[in-house]
């Protein structure tokens, strides 16, 4: 088969899926719908996998679909690089969406928007394929937005709930922001190398390497310092880093399938993704690899915290990804790009197995996701309780699981960078792995384990919701395990997050699998040394008990084993003692406070000034309506004047003659 | 003896005329009562017939005649056709109303015929005392025509003030015409320009009679400090009268400066353009503006006749054969518009009911859709908005300005004529928005509307097609300077 | 004979089309003049039809050109053509029309003759603007559209018409009587002309350029409108019947837009360099000041309203870029605009139509009753927040494009607008749309008939078509537009 | 010797009385017609001196025309006047005042 | 000074002295009288230019029936005295001030620096059989003829005119128009009006002929 075709069906096929459950839903049925929609995307993982086998192989692929627009020779154009660094990201997208499809079946069955969110969660596939397999910034913005609009969708699906559509609109708009940054950062390029193109834009970026640009007076900037951080302003947004993260939480109002695959798996990474994918610029600026560093460690360690006083099950799996996403940036920062990707790549699968487990003791709990009212659901829940056990142990870094070594790496690689930021970024990631794996565990021992405590307080959580309320297939007071479709997807999950990082790190790390597709600098030797201790997965694994990291991840379970299994009461007394710091963590350290005052409020209260004051005091009402006025006035000036009296038209006249004489007879 | 009577030949249309005012005032004396459809038709009669005596005789170059008193040139020609098409169709517009209140009466017809021959004389003039006699017969005709509603107090108080002040402004006219004459020593436009042409040691005497001749002139065109009594005589006379006022003279009051400034001080026209340039800005100033505080749609149009005559006296200002033209193109097209919008006032009103109100406006578009049409058509045209043929009289005199440079003037008119927009878009708002006052049915005989409609799509017509019109305009003057 | 005279058809079917409608006369015949509208208007398409498939996109040069005498006297032609930058105008101009007449199609029951005609008689004088190579040819259609309009907010308004109409009016006969001055200058320092071809080549001072060009921007400027001229457009749109504000949003802005490239970039091209910052700052203003005032607008139409004005902020921006990708931008998001307002209108109307309100407040859960509309709304808000892949993208994306290359800071300032138009078209999608039902009246509101599915389907159409694919639009503007930028480029002092 | 100027600036002088008699008088419409007289007299007188010095006799032709019409003109001016007496029963200036603004 | 100097003089503060009284004069009768005056010195000063015919002119025509004219409607209008003349002096600083201003203008302009003696010089005298008279009236009947017509035409539309505004019919005179009662139809006498019978008894006709009074 001719491979460009292949690429094409990979993007298409989903499509074709939303289109059809989008526009004929209504017409085909449920079931025809979920059977395109996961056939499509079936095509799709299907085709990439035969993608990935190709790229394997050595085949990459740079070419056009079709031109979007041309002026003259400045063309755009809608294309795909196929490369490791695509084929790895379209193998894992697809996969996970596939998962996310079929377990979709289950979870939704009973929503009557059913067809509809068949058609977006395909729609996301296409546009995050369209995203990550792009030669050229435009379309990579095209996805970029794309992908947004969809998770605005979705997070809104229950367009009924405040909260949902609140979260949407705050989602987009804060998107919004990061693409501010993103677009400045394309303009610049396109400004400077007449290209979007990313072949193009690459060959040419040494040459920009010293070139300045002034912003301001008197202050030259490097050129690539300010794309770079422009670009990653967009990342920034996408990937929820501080101090653009306030979303992502929020988010979770939508269904726990997009949580999984939007929020957790691929959109997120988009950013980081996006970022590896500029590494040809981004080596040319320290400053801007600084600057990712710092916001990195900031996300990772801070979002952490968060996650501890969370009692939401979905939230604290999205703090624990805000935290992970700040993990890969701190990677990137320390222009360990593959490393990231590959972080990238474990995580996707095991928080997508964390968020579907979610997802399915949320349904067990006839959607009360208040981790304070579940417990013991170990032995009513066997499948959902291994697979979430194996996401966790894979999310704090277990030995020989798969985070494990991408989060070993990250930190090994934080470690050895020379930037100097690093060093702070690296006790914040180090401290990281203490957090992670105490909230990692509050929240595993206060579902699976522990008193059952479901059946108390039950409405005292978030709010049912009002699709399933009442809903006779979830009726009864002990939970039990889900149907297959939903168990199903745990387990395919449950399976990369055990072994995928062992079987890959040495490939993408230390192998030549990126190849071209990442470009490290000299200047940043930091996968050459990483390449220097690393001797092979098994003896990573087993050198694990020897590292700092090992024994924080083992102090967080435990201490989490001590709180919220031995003594429930401390945590308690814990947040009274230090009610401020309980307090500014449940607020989360204020920022939705923070901006909904100074942005939502601020752009109220500036646009209604200068719409009250502005168009209609000053425009309006003192130019426009003044004028008409004033003509007025004089009008009533001028009629007054019309007195009716003889003697003073003729005075008019009598003046009117004497002054033309005056002035045109030149007497004086 | 043949010869005596031979040079009367170009006065043909003014002894017809004269012959004819004469039999209307023989047979309405002797009909009486019950006949005076008799003067009516005798005078349409009359109109056609002058009509046919001018087209017949029309000129192709200026001739003088009568010892030099009487000129007989296209612009003559062609001015007289418009006087009595103008003529002829306000006398249509005023049969009824000038029923309804007892003024349809012979004396009417007469002095409105006569008035014809004085604005005749004062198109053929080509000699102060020609121009003189002329501006007599008509104003003194005027002044009787506005009275002639004896039992109005408004009538006859507008007349009052109409004769004094024209008396007023006649002493001014012949102050200034002595002045020319003690400087030139001549009376003849002719005479005048040639002895003018070197150019004269008496240059001050001469602004000063120029600056009385202005004043003069001013007054006859109702021109800002010489207006004040448009409003009242506009307002004051029979509403018949008033469109009767407002559409001919203006056209003779065109000719009139025509001659004695273009004519006869041709070459004294830097010192009466920038008089002129006064009177305009004063004119398009104030005519403007005070016409917003109206409520009386006569009076309203009063100050935008005052207006409309700041504009036209932009076209003369500029001194050229094409200003001129322009400026004659700009009163042809005015008194097109005023025929229409004073008629439509005489078309609306009734025995007793003057639809001289904005107010008697409102809603028309609900009572007669067609009316409100052509009354929209007016008013855009006045406010000078294509596709109308207002537009195009106010393109060629700014274009006239302009070409002398005077491009603030221009950019002074168009922002007065901005202010003058407004209130003739009130009258369309009126009509158009507003929810109607009266809703009686209006009566109007089929011919008044006939003349109407063609009168209104003549607005829109000529504005799609301006050429022939600007044509005639631009050939009148060429040819006759 | 025909082919020769398409640009004539254009102009002058739907004014004919017009009459006719209003020659049926009163509403008992109100059927008739519906349909009689519809056929004057899909004909009026239809005859513009050929100017697509005949246009040569190769040359810069006018096409379809006729030249007639018509006031010799004032050397003034009837002369029309149409180049890339004008072609696309017309075509949208009279497939808008034939929306407009769709869209008044139930709601108008008053006057419907009038009504019909009205935007028929100022279809054919906008494509006339468009078309017209003499000044005073393309004077009669600029201002001759304002009767039309103004008796469309004024008769068929809210309540406040009469002040919006008057408003409008008499901002816009402002600056066209400016421009009118200019217009005559012009002639004289052209030796007599009112070609604007020749207009073009005419050398001019400085001084006389920058008060021109002054003249000019007020002339258009208020059209556009820019800022601080701009507040007649809420109002008129407020007050506007759902065509009238259709219209006005979709075409007649256009018409300014259109004067800054037909007229002051060529004609007067040393000013317009020299006082480019003028225009783009009064055009981030609009961005920026726009973008801010319609977040708090509580009337949706207002609402777009101003939203119409940031987005032709961007569009007055591309073209003082002077570069192919900024100038081609601002075209593109012209006739983006005319499908993205036109359809955000009409989505207002066919509320307005169901509840007689568009307050903002009065909505909300509008996707229980009317899914199928709320989906479309959705395509027309994203596509005003400038989501790519609809046409709302592609011309804000070429400008801001084009305004890195500039200036950092101008770009800086556009780009606001990504956040700024989502904010508060997002923000009035989701108080409308989403939610659950807390009027009662919403409860009872029945979702978009067939007739309403063509009419934004048709629009949704061309709003993803343009966005998936804008190549051929910017096909037919690119030479004329290189052109162009290639005249303005040289001085024109003497 | 009286010279030209001597006659024209008696003649401006009676023009400038009319002129100040219409301006001045409030009450009597009869005072304002021959105020009018009045000025019509100095345009003549200037007319008449500027045809003796100039030796040129037209002017005078002129004059005979101006007296003809005044004639005519003080008859429609009385007849003006008498209908105005009759409908307002004044001839009071200041009551002419209905038309104004 | 020569003689003529005295007379000019003489007879211009006689004139100047008569215009000011007309415009001031309380009594339109005084007013007319002081006009006859002015009307005779100015006779008097066209002699000095040798306008005799204009001077007699002057003297016949508007002394004799113009002046008479006035003085007619003066006595018939019956004007009370009292109330005319107030606000007369309120006026006179404003007025005075400009009419004086005016005056020295003209001064300036019509003074001897353009108009005097050595600008002009003396006209010629005319020879002994000179005759103003028939100069002016071959010139009449000649070139001017058709001026001559118009006057005429003046004439008459003020004739015309004053007869048209002037004339009326006494409301109160038993007068009968003959040409009418002998046009009287039936249908002017009686009118047959159809009407709803249960209609308010006592409803008037309306009655609308002219002559059936």
């Amino acid at each position: 088969m001719d491979m460009q075709a292949l690429y094409l069906i990979v993007p298409l096929a989903p499509l074709f899926g939303a289109i059809v459950a989008g526009l004929f839903g209504k017409l085909v049925g449920r079931t025809a719908t979920h059977v395109v929609t996961v056939a499509g995307v079936a095509v799709s993982f299907l085709a990439s996998w035969a993608v990935f086998q190709d790229v394997l192989i050595g085949n990459t692929f740079n070419g056009t679909v079709y031109t979007w627009m041309a002026l003259g020779n400045l063309r755009f154009e809608v294309g795909f690089l196929i490369d490791s660094l695509s084929a790895m990201m379209m193998l894992v997208v697809t996969f996970v969406s596939l998962m996310v499809h079929i377990y979709t079946i289950g979870y939704m069955h009973d929503d009557p928007g059913y067809q509809r969110f068949f058609s977006y969660i395909s729609l996301f596939t296409f546009s995050m394929l369209m995203l990550v397999m792009s030669n050229n910034f435009l379309q990579l913005f095209f996805g970029w937005e794309a992908v947004g609009l969809v998770s605005y969708l979705l997070i809104g699906f229950w367009y009924t709930k405040e909260t949902a559509i609140h979260a949407n609109l705050k989602a987009f708009l804060v998107n919004r922001v990061g693409d501010f940054g993103f677009i400045l950062g394309i303009g610049l390029v396109l400004a400077y190398f007449g290209t979007l193109d990313y072949a193009t834009v690459f060959a040419k970026a040494p040459a920009f390497a010293q070139r300045t640009i002034t912003l301001w007076p008197d202050a030259p900037w490097s050129l690539m310092t300010v794309i770079g951080i422009l670009l990653f302003i967009g990342a920034m947004g996408k990937s929820a880093q501080f101090p653009l993260h306030v979303w992502l939480p929020d988010s979770m109002e939508g269904p726990t399938p997009i949580s999984a695959l939007i929020h957790a798996a691929t959109m997120v990474t988009a950013g980081i993704f996006m970022v590896a994918r500029m590494s040809p610029l981004y080596e040319l600026s320290d400053v801007a690899l600084s600057f990712i560093m710092v916001i990195g460690a900031i996300t990772a360690l801070f979002m952490g915290f968060l996650g501890i006083v969370q009692n939401d099950i979905k939230r604290v799996v999205a703090y624990s990804t805000l935290s992970q996403l700040g993990y890969m940036t701190v990677a990137l920062g320390a222009s360990a790009y593959s490393v990231a990707v590959f972080h990238l790549m474990t995580h996707a699968f095991f928080k997508a197995l964390l968020f579907l487990a979610a997802g399915s003791v949320i349904i067990a709990m006839h959607h009360n996701q208040d981790i304070r009212y579940m417990g013991g659901l170990r032995k009513y829940m066997p499948i959902t309780w291994v697979t979430s056990l194996i996401g966790s142990l894979a999310l704090i870094g277990t030995p020989f699981l798969s985070g494990f070594y991408s989060k070993e790496s990250i930190i090994e690689a934080v470690r050895l960078s020379n930037l100097p930021v690093a060093e702070l970024a690296y006790w914040a990631v180090l401290a990281g792995v203490f957090v992670t794996a105490f909230y990692s565990f509050r929240m595993y021992f206060l579902v699976f384990h522990g008193k059952e405590r479901f059946r108390q307080g039950h409405g005292h959580g978030n709010e049912p919701d009002p699709h399933h309320a009442g809903d006779p297939h979830h009726g009864g007071g002990t939970p039990h395990e889900t149907p297959w479709v939903i168990t199903g997807p745990l387990l395919a999950l449950a399976l990369p997050s055990l072994a995928i990082g062992y079987m890959t790190i040495e490939p993408m790390l230390f192998g030549d699998y990126f190849g071209n597709a990442i470009y490290v600098a000299d200047r940043h030797p930091v996968m050459v040394e990483l390449n220097q201790h690393f001797h092979g997965a098994a003896a990573m694994g087993l050198h694990a008990v020897a590292t700092l990291p090992f024994w924080l991840a083992a102090a967080g379970v435990g201490l989490a084993a001590l709180f919220y299994l031995r003594f429930p009461a401390v945590p308690a007394a814990i947040a009274r003692r230090f009610g401020f710091v309980y307090r500014m963590l449940v607020n989360k350290y204020w920022f939705d406070e923070l901006y909904s005052w100074i942005f939502a409020k601020g752009a109220r209260v500036l646009g209604g000034a200068l719409w009250r004051r502005g168009d209609q005091n000053v425009i309006d009402g003192f130019f426009v309506n003044g004028t008409a006025h004033l003509v007025e006035r004089f009008s009533r000036v001028v009629k007054a004047f019309q007195s009716g009296y003889i003697y003073h038209y003729a005075f008019a006249m009598l003046i009117g003659v004497f002054a033309l004489v005056t002035w045109f007879a030149r007497l004086y | 003896m043949s010869d005596f009577l031979n040079q009367f030949a170009p006065a043909l249309p003014e002894i017809f005329v004269l012959a004819m005012v004469s039999l209307i005032l023989v047979t309405d004396a002797a009909l009486g009562e019950g006949r005076r459809y008799v003067a009516y038709a005798l005078s349409l009669v009359t109109l056609a017939g002058a009509a046919f005596l001018t087209l017949r005789d029309f000129s192709g170059m200026p001739e003088l005649a009568l010892g030099g008193l009487f000129i007989d040139d296209p612009l003559s020609d062609a001015l007289k056709l418009f006087l009595y098409l103008t003529v002829a169709v306000g006398l249509v517009y005023s049969r009824d109303y000038l029923q309804a209140r007892g003024l349809y009466k012979g004396e009417f017809f007469v002095l409105a015929l006569f008035a014809l021959l004085g604005m005749m004389v004062m198109v053929s003039a080509s000699h102060f005392l020609t121009l003189y006699l002329g501006l007599e017969l008509l104003s003194l005709s005027l002044y009787a025509m506005v009275a002639l509603q004896r039992d109005s107090s408004v009538a006859t108080e507008a007349a009052m003030k109409y004769f004094v002040l024209g008396a007023l402004a006649s002493g001014m006219l012949l102050y200034g015409m002595s002045m020319i004459y003690g400087v030139t020593g001549s009376l003849a436009l002719a005479d005048m320009s040639h002895a003018l042409a070197d150019g004269t040691d008496l240059r001050i005497p001469l602004v000063f009679g120029i600056v009385f001749i202005v004043a003069g002139l001013a007054f006859k065109l109702g021109a800002v400090p010489f207006h004040m009594w448009v409003p009242d005589v506009y307002h004051g006379a029979p509403t018949a009268v008033t469109l009767f006022i407002g559409s001919a003279p203006k056209i003779a009051a065109f000719v009139f400066v025509v001659r004695i400034l273009g004519q006869g001080l041709e070459s004294q026209v830097a010192e009466w353009r920038d008089m002129l340039v006064i009177l305009a800005v004063l004119s398009m100033a104030l005519g403007n503006i005070a016409a917003i505080a109206q409520s009386n749609l006569k009076r309203m149009l009063a100050y935008s006749t005052i207006s409309h005559m700041g504009f036209m006296l932009l076209g003369i200002l500029a001194g050229s054969q094409s200003g001129y033209g322009s400026a004659m193109f700009y009163v042809l097209v005015y008194a097109l518009m005023s025929l229409g919008g004073f008629g439509m006032i005489l078309l609306l009103s009734r025995a007793g009911f003057e639809a001289d109100q904005l107010d008697d406006f409102k809603g028309l578009n609900r009572r007669s859709p067609w009316l409100a049409f052509l009354m929209l058509l007016l008013m855009f045209s006045m406010a000078g908005i294509p596709p109308t043929v207002g537009f195009y009289a106010k393109l060629a005199v700014l274009q006239a300005v302009v070409e002398i440079g005077y491009v603030w003037l221009a950019v002074a008119a168009v922002l007065f004529s901005l202010i003058g927009a407004f209130y003739y878009l009130r009258i369309v708002k009126l009509m158009y928005f507003d929810a109607p006052h009266d809703t009686s049915p209006i009566a109007a005989s089929p011919d008044v509307r006939v003349i109407m409609s063609a009168n209104g799509l003549a607005v829109l017509a000529l504005g799609i097609l301006p050429q022939p019109l600007m044509a005639v305009c631009m050939h009148a003057i060429g040819s006759s300077f | 004979m025909i082919g020769q005279a398409i640009l004539s058809l254009v102009i002058w079917v739907p004014i004919l089309a017009g009459v006719l409608v209003l020659a049926t006369g009163s509403d008992r015949n109100a059927g008739v003049a519906r349909w009689l509208a519809l056929a004057g208007a899909l004909l009026g398409f239809a005859v513009a039809i050929p100017l697509v498939t005949g246009f040569d996109t190769g040359t810069p040069a006018m096409q379809f050109v006729e030249k007639r005498d018509w006031i010799p006297a004032f050397n003034v032609f009837y002369h029309l053509g149409v180049d890339g930058i004008s072609m696309p105008l017309v075509l949208l101009n009279s497939f808008v029309t034939v929306l407009v007449v769709i869209a008044g199609w139930q709601v108008i029951q008053d006057k419907v003759a009038q009504y019909m005609a009205a935007f028929l008689i100022m279809s054919g004088l906008i494509n006339g603007a468009f078309a017209a190579l003499d000044g005073i040819l393309f004077y009669v259609f600029f201002e001759g559209m304002l009767i039309p309009l103004y008796l469309i907010v004024g008769v068929w308004g809210g309540p406040n018409r009469v002040y919006a109409a008057f408003k409008f009016f008499l901002y816009t006969l402002l600056g066209s009587l400016l421009m009118l001055v200019s217009f005559l200058y012009l002639y004289f320092q052209s030796g007599g002309s009112f070609d604007i071809q020749t207009w073009h080549a005419t050398p001019l001072g400085m001084t006389a350029q920058t008060l021109m060009f002054l003249a000019f921007l007020l002339a258009f400027g208020v059209k556009v409108p820019m800022w601080p001229v701009h507040t007649w457009l809420p109002d008129a749109h407020v007050e506007a019947p759902t065509g009238g504000s259709v219209v006005l949003a979709a075409i007649t802005l256009k018409v300014g837009a259109y004067g800054f490239l037909r007229f002051i970039l060529p004609i007067v091209p040393d000013a317009a360099h020299e006082l480019a910052w003028l225009v783009i700052t009064l055009s981030l203003i609009a961005v920026a000041y726009i973008g801010l005032v319609a977040l708090v607008q509580a009337d949706m139409k207002k609402l777009i309203a101003y939203s119409s004005i940031a987005h032709m902020g961007f569009v007055t921006l591309g073209f003082f870029m002077f570069s192919p990708l900024g100038v081609e931008g601002g075209l593109v998001q012209m006739v983006s605009h005319g499908f993205v307002s036109a359809a955000l209108f009409l989505c207002i109307g066919v509320m307005y139509d169901r509840l007689h309100s568009r307050q903002i407040k009065d909505y909300g859960g509008l996707v229980n009753r009317m899914p199928v509309f709320a989906a479309f709304f959705m395509l027309f808000a994203m596509a005003n927040a400038g989501l790519p892949a609809t046409s709302g993208f592609v011309g804000e994306f070429m400008v801001i494009m084009a305004a890195v290359k500039v200036n950092f800071w101008f770009a800086f300032v556009a780009a606001t607008t990504l956040i700024f138009g989502a904010a508060y078209t997002l923000w009035m999608y989701k108080r409308v749309v989403f939610g659950s039902v807390t009027n009662p009246h919403v409860e009872t509101m029945q979702d978009i008939n067939a007739r309403e599915i063509v009419l934004l389907g048709v629009l949704a159409v061309c709003v993803l078509a343009m966005g998936l694919y804008p190549k051929p639009f910017t096909d037919v503007m690119h030479v004329s537009v290189v052109e162009l930028l290639a005249h303005v480029a040289q001085s024109k002092l003497p | 010797m009286i010279s030209l100027s001597h006659y024209l600036v008696l003649g401006g002088i009676l023009f400038a009385i009319s002129v100040l008699g219409i301006f001045l008088n409030r009450k009597n419409v009869i005072v304002l017609l021959m105020a009018i007289e009045l000025m019509l007299l100095a345009v003549n007188m200037n007319f008449i001196a500027f045809s003796h010095f100039l030796g040129d006799i037209h002017g005078q032709i002129f004059v005979f025309f101006i007296l003809t019409v005044a004639a005519a003109e003080s008859a429609i001016g009385l007849a003006i006047l008498v209908v105005l007496f009759r409908s307002l029963h004044t001839i009071n200036v200041d009551d002419l005042d209905h038309l104004k603004g | 000074m020569t003689y003529t100097a005295a007379i000019f003089y003489f007879f211009a503060a006689i004139l100047v002295f008569a215009g000011l009284r007309v415009i001031t004069a309380r009594n339109p009768v005084h007013a007319a009288l002081y006009l006859v005056l002015a009307f005779f010195t100015a006779a008097g000063l066209w002699m000095l230019l040798e306008a005799e015919f204009l001077a007699i002119t002057l003297v016949l025509v508007y002394v004799g029936a113009v002046m008479v004219l006035f003085l007619f409607v003066v006595m018939m209008l019956d004007i009370n005295l009292d109330r005319l003349r107030e606000g007369f002096w309120d006026y006179l600083p404003l007025a005075g001030f400009v009419a004086v201003l005016l005056m020295i203008e003209m001064a300036l302009i019509l003074g001897s620096r353009h108009f005097g003696l050595d600008v002009t010089g003396t006209p010629a005298s005319r020879s002994a059989d000179y005759s103003n008279t028939r100069e002016l009236g071959r010139l009449l009947y000649t070139d001017y003829v058709y001026a001559f017509e118009l006057a005429a035409v003046i004439l008459l539309v003020a004739i015309v005119a004053a007869i048209a505004l002037t004339l009326r019919r006494r409301k109160d005179s038993k007068y009968i128009n003959p040409a009418e009662q002998v046009r009287v139809r039936r249908s002017d006498r009686l009118r047959i009006v159809k009407m709803q019978a249960e209609k308010r008894p006592g409803a008037r006709i309306q009655d609308s002929g002219e002559g059936g009074a």
